[in-house]
Order: structure tokens, then sequence, then C-alpha cells
């Protein structure tokens, strides 16, 4: 390994040579804010050296780096800290690139050191573009969509409740049905009292003098056939009270014939 | 654009849609020219015999689990709530007498509707107030929401069977039938006399 | 029970749900001895060229729109901010890399983690801790979830794009955490899946 070191050391520098160039550098106006730490720095300065991250210089990349922290760790010290550190470790990098490699079993090679670094910036490099075809996949709920309504809903509170079509009618029916027994219940038919009749018939019944059709002291006011029917039996139980206190006399010729009735004054 | 291809866009459209459909909302993203109701009842032709169905509610289109396979959904709906008979019976009042009042709920069932029930259908979003009624007090109406129909299957209120089809379908059988002719059957409507509530929705 | 019907089941079953089923729930309402997984390729074919399509996610099964109507359907999504650099960069390494450690990830990006991005990111419940390096710190190690591979419609990590390119290039070996320390050996470190977090569906 040692003795292959000069040889590496001058392919450095040969890349460093070729691919310096006065241009690139001075295009390189930086500021740390734009970047996400050092390596995003350093990767963005190899790249401007236009070839594959494999071939860069790493001599010329740590100069630029340098001359990047330079001028940067004026405006954000705080910020630089991380820089800082990496610019140290690159001027060390520089200077065992440089100068003649001491024997050391500990230690790792400048070149080794260099190839590492080129490493690691390969390996930001891939990740970014992993991760960019990973965010350019089609995601859910951005590009594709699951159901909007799924039907199995857990967690809705919609579907708090359960009722079904036959439920809902079963409790319209049940209502209608209680609600019919209630109305036979509720409506009390009207009636024409016996003692409405008792009434009517004693006024009415001084004024005719003969024997009279009973129902001829039907009210004129009477509506429906119901109501004709209660004044009807109404006024025959009448009759009948009336006789029994012999203030009356009733004749029926024929069966189911019209009843006749006149008063009859005891008292004569 | 391809006939099947405009199929694809409502049957996607649907799919994740979070709520029905109306076919203008589809047409809407669809070339002009398109002809929505045929696409409509294409897809609906194509699922007919699947597992899901498409179906239009209240107006609007929907997929839907077919209804034999209901019972595969069923686990989940076990664990939820019953509604109590009365307001399983409210809820029938109002969507045949809509708009009513709680008052006119309270008559028609001849007793005073507790607290909760109205609460109850309304957070199950079956219920929803209507508007005002023009008479003193300005009581508050009720009416059914579309959610409602949904829920039901209905495509409108009118699609409530009438109380001669309730007898016919023997819902009523111990009621007589010449008695329930004197009772109101109203007919459920959606005209809305009432002053409109903040149309909100 | 027929083929069409068995496969009727397994379409209501996905179409009603907005999450990905295994094949052993699937199974679970089917007749004993039903071929869920010919069921399951079946029913995909059938909706290949469909609007929706049935795909394979974390290793279970879900119907979403198909992907060539994304530009139909996209949304600006409201809720989820944007993801950062910083934060999409650390989700590919922690996915890549997974089972990584807090310093790992520095160490590939070069630059410390702040503080809120690990937050973002287990809040998206994209990443989670999986377990315990067995190094000294015991530090906590990261993975990503089910849920991150259904959101990215990966089946499984190994098939992240373009997985294979980078473990071929290297870049996926044990990450030296001795960062700006480039002088030490990479000691690999054995993954210890202790303390694992609840493996949660």
């Amino acid at each position: 390994m040692n003795t292959k070191e000069p040889e590496q050391q001058s392919a450095f520098e040969e890349q460093a040579s070729v691919i310096l160039s006065p241009d690139d550098e001075e295009r390189l106006i930086l500021d740390i804010d734009g970047f996400e730490g050092p390596l995003d720095v350093l990767l963005t300065l190899a790249r401007t050296q236009k070839v594959d991250l494999k071939q860069i210089s790493i001599l010329e990349l740590v100069q630029q780096f340098l001359k990047f922290v330079d001028d940067a760790k004026v405006q954000k010290l705080e910020k630089a800290a991380d820089y800082l550190v990496m610019a140290a470790w690159l001027a060390y990098l520089k200077s065992r690139l440089l100068l003649p490699e001491e024997t050391s079993e500990d230690e790792l090679s400048a070149e080794e050191m260099a190839a590492r670094l080129t490493h690691q910036l390969q390996r930001l490099s891939a990740i970014r573009d992993a991760s960019a075809t990973l965010m350019s996949r089609n995601q859910l709920k951005r590009d594709v969509f699951a159901r909007g309504m799924p039907e199995p809903v857990i967690v809705t509170k919609n579907a708090t409740y359960e009722l079904s079509l036959y439920e809902l009618l079963r409790g319209y029916a049940d209502h209608k049905t209680r609600k019919s027994i209630a109305d036979i219940r509720i409506h009390k038919r009207e009636v024409y009292t016996l003692d409405q009749a008792l009434e009517r018939l004693r006024g009415l019944i001084g004024i005719a003098v003969d024997w009279t059709d009973l129902f001829q002291f039907l009210p004129d006011s009477i509506e429906g056939d119901d109501m004709t029917r209660s004044v009807k039996a109404s006024l025959f139980t009448a009759s009948l009270e009336m006789a029994r206190e012999g203030k009356a006399e009733i004749v029926q010729k024929q069966t189911f014939g019209p009843l006749y009735i006149r008063k009859k004054d005891r008292s004569d | 654009m391809e006939t099947m291809e405009q199929i694809r866009i409502v049957e996607a459209l649907l799919f994740a849609s979070d709520k029905p459909l109306s076919s203008i909302a589809l047409a809407d993203c669809l070339p002009e020219g398109a002809n929505i109701d045929q696409l409509l009842t294409d897809l609906r032709e194509q699922y007919a015999n699947r597992g899901v169905n498409l179906v239009e509610v209240a107006g609007k289109w929907m997929f839907q689990t077919a209804p034999d396979l209901a019972f595969l959904l069923r686990k989940e709906v076990e664990q939820e709530r019953r509604l109590s008979r009365a307001a399983v019976e409210t809820l029938a009042i109002i969507s045949y007498h809509q708009p009513v009042t709680r008052a006119e709920v309270e008559e028609v069932r001849g007793v005073s509707l507790s607290k909760g029930i109205l609460d109850v259908l309304m957070e199950a979003e079956w219920v929803r107030p209507i508007g005002r009624r023009r008479t003193p007090g300005r009581p508050m109406t009720y009416g059914t929401s579309d959610h409602f129909l949904v829920h039901f299957g209905l495509n409108s209120i009118k699609d409530l069977p009438g109380l001669a089809e309730l007898k016919a379908a023997g819902f009523l059988d111990n009621v007589n039938t010449s008695r329930l002719n004197l009772l109101d059957d109203p007919k459920p409507t959606e005209e809305q006399p009432e002053l409109p509530v903040s149309s909100g929705e």
C-alpha cells in the first residue's frame, strides 16, 4: 500500500491540474443558507467539475470548499460549525495528499480517505436520486385514491344508529294501528238523550190535538243517520215513559207500522 | 376520447368520491359533449352482477355493496346503537308528514316528545330543520335529509309507500280499513311553504 | 359456491374498505378451501383496464383509482404540508437503510438532523421506531411503516425503486457513524430488534 502512494499522489495532482479552472471557482458565490450541510456543499461543488462523481478532483474540491467557508464564516459563524469541522478535516486531508505519506499501520492512507469522501458524496447523490424517484411515485390521496365512501364505517358518526327501511315502515304502521284504535275510543258518538226527548215531547204533545205520528216530533236540525237513529230511539223511549206516567196514549195498528201518540189529561 | 376511457373516468370519480355525485358534477370532468347519462347507464350495467353495484340515490350516483352481500359487512354494524321505538315512530312521522313542527309530531303521536329524540335523529343526520312555520311563535319545522334517502335507499321522499301500499304489504293487518280511510293519509311532500332556514348544508 | 360468487364476495369486501385487506382476512369470509390467491389474481385481471385497479400493497390488497387517471383526480394535499427537502431526504435514507439510527441518517446527509424532521415523518405515520441498536448508548433505530408502503404503492421494502442498484454500488452498506472522522474503520453493527414497538396491524 505504501509503495503505491507516490503514484496515487500524482494521479490526484494530475487530475486536479486538468480540471481546475478559474471560471468555475468564480462562478461559485455561495451562501450557507441554501445548503443542507457541508456534504451538500461538497456535492454541489463536485458537480461543477462536470465529471462523473468517481472522477472528481479531491484537491480541487478541498480548495473550493475552503474558499467557500472563508467567504461564509464571516456572516454565519454559528451555523458554520459543521462547515468548520469539515474544513479542518479537509485541510488535513489536503496536507496528507500533498505531503509524502508517513507509513502508519493504524491510519488510513490519504488515498483511502479521499476515496471514502468520494464514496460519501456518491452515496448522498444516489440517495437523493432515490428520494426523487420515491416522491415521484403515485402517492395515495394525491395521485391515486382509495374508496371515498368506505362502507364498513367504523368511526363515522353517521353510522352510529342502525335502522332499516322495514323498521321505519313498521314503526309508522304500528303508530297508525294504535292511533286507529284510540280513535274508536275517543270519538264518542253524539246522542239525543232521553231527557232531551222527554222535554221535547212534553212541549209538543200539548200543541197537537189528535193522534199524531210520533216521528212528526223529530227535530228539524238533526243531521246524519247516527243522530237520526239516536233521536228516534230517545223519542220512542220518551213516549213509553210518558205513557207509563199516564200523560200520553200510544197506538200502533200494525207490526212496524207508525206509532201514534196523543196527550192524555188525567185531570179531565 | 373513447367511450371506454370516459367510463373509466366516471368509474374512478365515483369510486374516489366521499359523497354521491350528480351527473352534472361528473360531466364537468368529461370532454364536452360526452353523453353522461349513457355512460352511467353503461357503467351500471357493467356492475349489475358484480359484488358492487352502481346505484342512483337522491338523484346522485354512488357505488354500493350488492344488497345480497350486505351480510359481509354486518360484523361492524353490530356495534351500532339501536333507536328506541319512540324515535323510530317520530322519524316515521317526520318522514311522512314533513315539514312538521315538534308540536305537530306530539299531536300526531299523542304524547309529548322527550328531549333526546329529535337530538338523536339529527345526530344520525336523518332529520334536519327545514324552516319556520309562518304561524305565531314561528315554530321550527323538520324534515328528512338527503342522508336519510341514501340510508334507506330511496330516490325521493315520494318513494315511501303510502298507507294503501302498507296495508297491501301486510303492515296494517290489525287496522279496520274503513276506519283507516277516515284517518288522514298525508301525501309526503317536498314543497316548502315555510320560511327557509339559512341555506347552509 | 361458484367461483364467480366467491369473486363477488372478495370484490365487495375490498371495494367496501378504504384500507388494504390481507388475503387471510378475506379468506375468513369465504367457504373453506376457497383458493383466495387465485381469486385475487382473477379479480386483479378483471380490473386491469378499468378506472379502478386492484393492487397489492404492504402485502395486502386494495382497490384504488388507476394511476393514469391521476391527472384528473390529483389533489394538492391540504393537510399534509409539503415535506421539506430535508424531510424527503431523511425519509429516503430511513426507507433504504432501515433499520437506521438517527446518527446514521446524519452521517449520510453530512449534517445534523433538525429536531422536527423525525416528528413530522412519524406524525405522517411513515416512519416508526423499530428497536434499539446493540451498541453503546443503545440508540433507537427507525424504519418505515406499512402505512408508508401503502402510501407509495409498494408491496414491500424490497420493491423500493433502485434498491438493487444502490445495494450493488455499496451505498447501503453499514454507515460509519463516527461522522467527520473518516479515519476509523466502519464496524458492522448488529441490529437487535429489542423493544419492538407494537408490531401493530
